[in-house]
């Protein structure tokens, strides 16, 4: 069997003049990676512990327990705002809901390295990453809920909005970094896209595009193993950060669920960016503990022991293992947490009951930023046929 | 047993188990079409019983899907490729406008594309951005594409077996919100002509022309006529692309009057050529002009608004009536 | 000089200049539009004159081009993107459709996306294939777009300015057989409304209607026409989204007859639309149907062919001919 | 400067666990690679001498003379049809033309190495592979003359359409590939792009689908400097043959103006397709010597001494070189190829020449194999239209 080889393509010096990658590969799995994988940077084991990590660790070095607690707030406050997201969808009030359960690291590590003056592209399930960037929660809820499309100013938080045509946003990024470049700004930017997204024609056309510019953004992929209910194995066939060396520029693959390394990672990478070096991949390996939106169900394609050898990595809990054995921590504020926890879900709960249906000339609002005469001719008439109906009813 | 109740998404389904049953040839492509069996379960269990080798999960890339279903047509096969919805045909777009389009054209003849390509859409089913939309004139348009939309089961049915059968590229738009609607299915009749529209209500003073979605619609919207002493012929157009003008001509020359019905935008929709053609072909038959119903010159919007963006019984019955008050 | 005779992409190449001049907001962006100044020469000497970081060769990736324009202007710039020819810019279509075209009202008018789609179109050059078409259908659909096309270098100069200053996408269709036709472009004017259609010439029997490359040809039409004691007067509709339906409406009030021109192929094109909506405004006035003279439901023919699948000047008059004679 | 490491990213082991590339990368040229690269697989320098090559040397040790002279012929008449069809444009018999002058070895090399059951995909400029197709060479002007859009049945030789919208071919060629992998066929499908087709996101998906399916395909990139008047620059920033490396396949850089390396690498990539090994990228590192169509204007954009150094490494002269001091040739040989070049030229300036233009009703022809209403309504008024001129002329 010549694949061998083939299973660490990359490493090795080897191999004929002018190839690059295995001669003879075979068919590789790039999914199941082990924790051991010395390709996956990891500053926090499963079990908690802090292990050290030669180019990495200078980026969290500074860091003080009060941010160690804030990171494990940051993940917990999300994970309780995405349940009562679902719980809200199966209650009606929302259409539909895409949880990030799992990947709170991912999406908390990669979104506390951002500057206030960098500027996100998220999917439809950063989550953690808005509530990073400071963006009301709350707010990401009206697509969802069927009264908008995009529910908050992409330029108050610099968060863009969520799209939803898988891998489009990765564009708007690199030319946004573009921009930022053009104006002399040592602003980053980050496009967060899937493992399913790294299969578009655009994603690769973005990564084209922010070599050839030296573009600076960090392109963030949370592979979390499933796009939809496709494994990443109908994706690629190697490790997706190796995607990036192609194009002229670094990949890593970090553990997505210890939020420490996805810090670590993504400060270096978006540092690149400031400093004029261009993109780099992150790839965070992680898990969608969760359905795909409120519409999947899983149990159709996967089985429950994976989700159970990925709860042992919980995001979570590795991080309050690690707060506990370093006596970071006192009941006080577990307990804080679980009543703000509390509060933020009956804070979405008030908000989300209450958000009234737009008014239905939204139709017609915002379709041209100058106007459009059809679209102006079509409001009346809409009006004059709603009108029509007062009156009958008056007349009645 | 040859007739059967079932839902179109099931009709469909049984049309494609027999296609890859009768043939094998006839692969189906798409993502998630395999295990899960489609987020609508149009594929359900297609793979269990026809191997992942006929019954493909893809890479999540639209052009990737059109572009190597050309290339397995090539190679002599018939894939019948997904889009799972509506707003996300568009990176395929390229592929199908200037390579599944034209290349038959462009080899003289010698090479046939008979690649069918499904498509969920339309609205109404409660859905966020790009899952409920109508693009079915943006295929009409191009020459060298074929567009269908069944209404019912039975058709869907039968409809996607002469589709699969075609030597053409044929769009296949499934009327997603009629996905769970139940008719009787005859799976040993004989099916009329792919691309002919079908009165499905006689009447007298007023043709509704639809397709997909909105012949329930019209159905209804005839019914309520009716309540009211209004005679409507309700007629399912069946074919976009080619467009049974023949049919809608025989109609309009009858009732005198057409309000054509569609969900998409009525801005270069498919209304506006039926109106075009029709009132060139009746000019001296038609008493009113041709009259469109459908979506406004805005995205679609979102869930909570749909209702007042989508043709419904009383926006059809209104124009009912201004056809009827010339 | 405010007033000067130049060929219609010289005038573009002006407007660009003056754009860039005015504002550092505005960037080119495209294909060899640097060095070469664009396979049509129409961004001729603006790279060496406002750099490399203005005037931009992008990649080979129509996509990318379009999405990153689009992350430009989020970013507060006016990008102008050149699509080298009208059959490349479906690779850039989903960006152009679902995200150029929505993200204004997705964001609910917080972001605007000033991005101009400059597109050369059109046949009657002698190209091979994908270099002569007229896709202007498949983005009038598409509401959130705007689409215009100039006939003339003087409309080419103020319409390509306006676009640049509209806040809203526009897909700026330049018909490339009028590359090189010369016109007086006074760059001093004030020039009308952007999507306003202009009377190039008065006529009382029958109106003709054309934008782009059909305008000029229209007003051979007329003069041939007049010949004949026939009175045509000639609308240049300079925008397909928004139609001027107003102006069209008043001159077929008078003339109670209307031809509608394009290279584009006829089925599902603008004649279409304009008829449709003419036919309602104008019921009782129109003496015979709107008649559509434009391209077959075919691919674009080879170059040796395209004088036949071209209206040309006796197809109009033969339309002319046939509106007349009811 | 960080960038000494970045020019040559790949080869070296180093670099931080979980980051492929070069980190720091700055911005790189993948253009100008010199001869002595050692990731350019050579057989033959400039200067005719056969060089040996570890890997490839087998795939073409039992070539004869005879082979070789074979290689010389059909670079030599392509050159000749190549430059027939120049001039025929200039004399306006052609509405356009697209010179492959200068990569007659990269195409020959290739299309040689192909079986008679491959399959080709090509784009506008492989007339040299066509030629070894065994296409009839006059068949390829149809199109430029204007008098069809592709004028030869792509079964009888197994080389498909030219392609003119960029990229487009590469996945009809990986869908072709998936098919023959279906049928149990050990052909294998080559696809032809170029340096700038890279850039399309088409391209990066086709090589998605080879990986995921294992296809049987060979991806051939004739990397000639120029996509019209951009440099390889504008499209990437590392070596194209690298881009492989991260879709799980490899990839290799060969002397495109070696004909003898061209085969031999190829030929080890086809064989790999058959074998089962999946997908290989082939770069053929070559140039333009020409315009890019006879449209085009490089003194624009090109400095003639650029050329004038790929001149030293002519194809052509290469090979002649190599059979002369191999003494494998002698006159007789190179006075009957002269006779034989000009008959073809003959042949092709008298079948152009008496090209017909197609009958107007062609339009409506193969617009769909199973017809269309619409279709036939529009000739048959078409029909009525032209008799009409005929009635009114016959009037007279
Ligand atoms: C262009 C496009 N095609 C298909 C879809 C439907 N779709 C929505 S999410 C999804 C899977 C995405 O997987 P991945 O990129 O891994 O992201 P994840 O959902 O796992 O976060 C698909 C196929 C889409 N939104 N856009
Ligand atoms: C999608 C698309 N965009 C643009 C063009 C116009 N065009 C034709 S050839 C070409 C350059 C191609 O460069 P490359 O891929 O390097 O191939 P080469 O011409 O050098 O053989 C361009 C931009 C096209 N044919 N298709
Ligand atoms: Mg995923
Ligand atoms: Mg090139």
């Amino acid at each position: 069997m010549e694949s061998t080889a083939a299973r660490k393509p990359r490493r090795s010096a080897g191999g004929k003049a002018g190839t690059t990658g295995t001669k003879r590969a075979g068919r590789t799995t790039a999914k199941k990676a082990p924790d051991t994988d010395p390709e996956l940077v990891q500053l926090l084991t499963p079990e908690g512990e802090r292990v050290q990590h030669a180019d990495y660790d200078k980026y969290v070095a500074g860091i003080t327990p009060e941010e160690l607690r804030g990171l494990y707030r940051d993940m917990v406050l999300t994970r309780r705002f995405d349940a009562e997201a679902t719980a809200l969808q199966r209650q009606g009030e929302l259409g539909l809901w895409a949880s990030l359960l799992g990947q709170e690291a991912a999406q908390i590590g990669s979104g506390r390295a951002t500057r206030e003056d960098d500027y996100v592209f998220p999917t439809y399930r950063e989550h953690g990453v808005a509530w990073c960037r400071g963006v009301d929660p709350t707010n990401l809820l009206g697509m969802f809920r069927g009264v908008n499309h995009g529910g908050w100013d992409p330029n108050s938080n610099n968060f863009h909005l969520y799209t939803i045509v898988i891998g489009s946003q990765t564009l708007h990024a690199t030319g946004y970094a573009m921009g930022v470049a053009k104006d002399g700004a040592d602003s980053a930017v980050i496009a967060y896209f899937g493992d399913g997204a790294s299969s578009q024609g655009d994603v690769a056309e973005s990564f084209t595009f922010a070599a050839v510019y030296n573009a600076p953004v960090v392109f963030f992929c949370q592979n979390n193993q499933w796009a939809i209910s496709e494994p990443t194995e109908k994706q690629t066939r190697v490790p997706l950060y190796q995607r990036a060396q192609g194009f002229g520029f670094p990949g890593v693959r970090v553990d997505g669920n210890d939020v420490l390394a996805c810090l670590a990672v993504t400060k270096w990478a978006l540092e690149r960016a400031r400093n004029g070096e261009g993109p780099t991949l992150v790839e965070a390996f992680t898990y969608r503990m969760g359905a795909h939106t409120t519409s999947d169900d899983p149990s159709r394609y996967r089985h429950d022991d994976e989700r159970a050898a990925w709860e042992a990595k919980d995001p979570i809990l590795r991080l309050r293992r690690h707060l506990e054995s370093a006596n970071h921590t006192d009941e006080g504020f577990f307990a804080e947490l679980e009543a703000e926890s509390e509060a933020l879900g009956k804070r979405v709960r008030e908000v989300v009951r209450a958000m009234p249906d737009p008014d239905r000339f939204a139709i017609f609002e915002n379709v041209y930023a100058d106007g459009h005469a059809l679209v102006d001719e079509e409001r009346a008439q809409f009006a004059a046929y709603q009108a029509s109906f007062a009156d009958a009813e008056g007349g009645k | 047993m040859a007739a059967e109740k079932m839902a179109l998404a099931k009709a469909i389904n049984e049309s494609l188990r027999r296609a890859l049953d009768a043939d094998p040839k006839v692969l189906v492509m798409g993502e998630d079409v395999g295990k899960l069996g489609g987020v609508f379960r149009v594929t359900d269990g297609l793979q269990k019983d026809f191997g992942e080798s006929r019954v493909i999960d893809t890479p999540l890339a639209e052009s990737g899907i059109v572009g190597t279903a050309i290339g397995l047509a090539l190679r002599g096969y018939r894939p019948v490729v997904e889009i799972q919805f509506d707003g996300f045909v568009f990176p395929a777009y390229d592929q199908i406008v200037t390579q599944l389009a034209k290349m038959h054209a462009r080899s003289l003849g010698k090479v046939k594309l008979p690649v069918v390509v499904r498509i969920p859409y339309g609205g109404g089913i409660g859905a966020v951005e790009h899952h409920s939309e109508s693009p079915e004139s943006l295929f009409a348009h191009v020459s060298g594409l074929k567009v269908v939309s069944p209404s019912n089961a039975s058709d869907a049915y039968w409809m996607m077996q002469q589709a699969i059968q075609s030597d053409d590229p044929v769009i296949f738009f499934e009327p997603k919100r009629r996905y769970w609607d139940k008719a009787e299915v005859n799976t040993e009749a004989i099916p009329g002509p792919l691309h002919g529209a079908r009165v499905v209500r006689e009447g007298t003073d007023l043709t509704l022309a639809a397709y997909g979605p909105m012949v329930k619609l019209c159905q209804e919207v005839a019914a309520a006529a009716a309540e009211e002493g209004r005679s409507l012929e309700v007629l399912d157009l069946r074919s976009v692309s080619p467009l049974d003008f023949d049919a809608i001509q025989a109609s309009v020359e009858k009732t005198r009057r057409l309000v054509v019905v569609h969900e998409a935008p009525v801005f270069f929709g498919s209304g506006a050529e039926i109106a075009a053609r029709i009132t060139e072909r009746c000019f001296y038959h038609l008493e009113a002009p041709v009259l469109r119903v459908g979506g406004y010159h805005a995205p679609y919007p979102p869930a909570r608004l749909e209702e007042e963006y989508l043709p419904d019984l009383d926006r059809v019955l209104d124009a009912v009536d201004r056809s009827l008050a010339y």
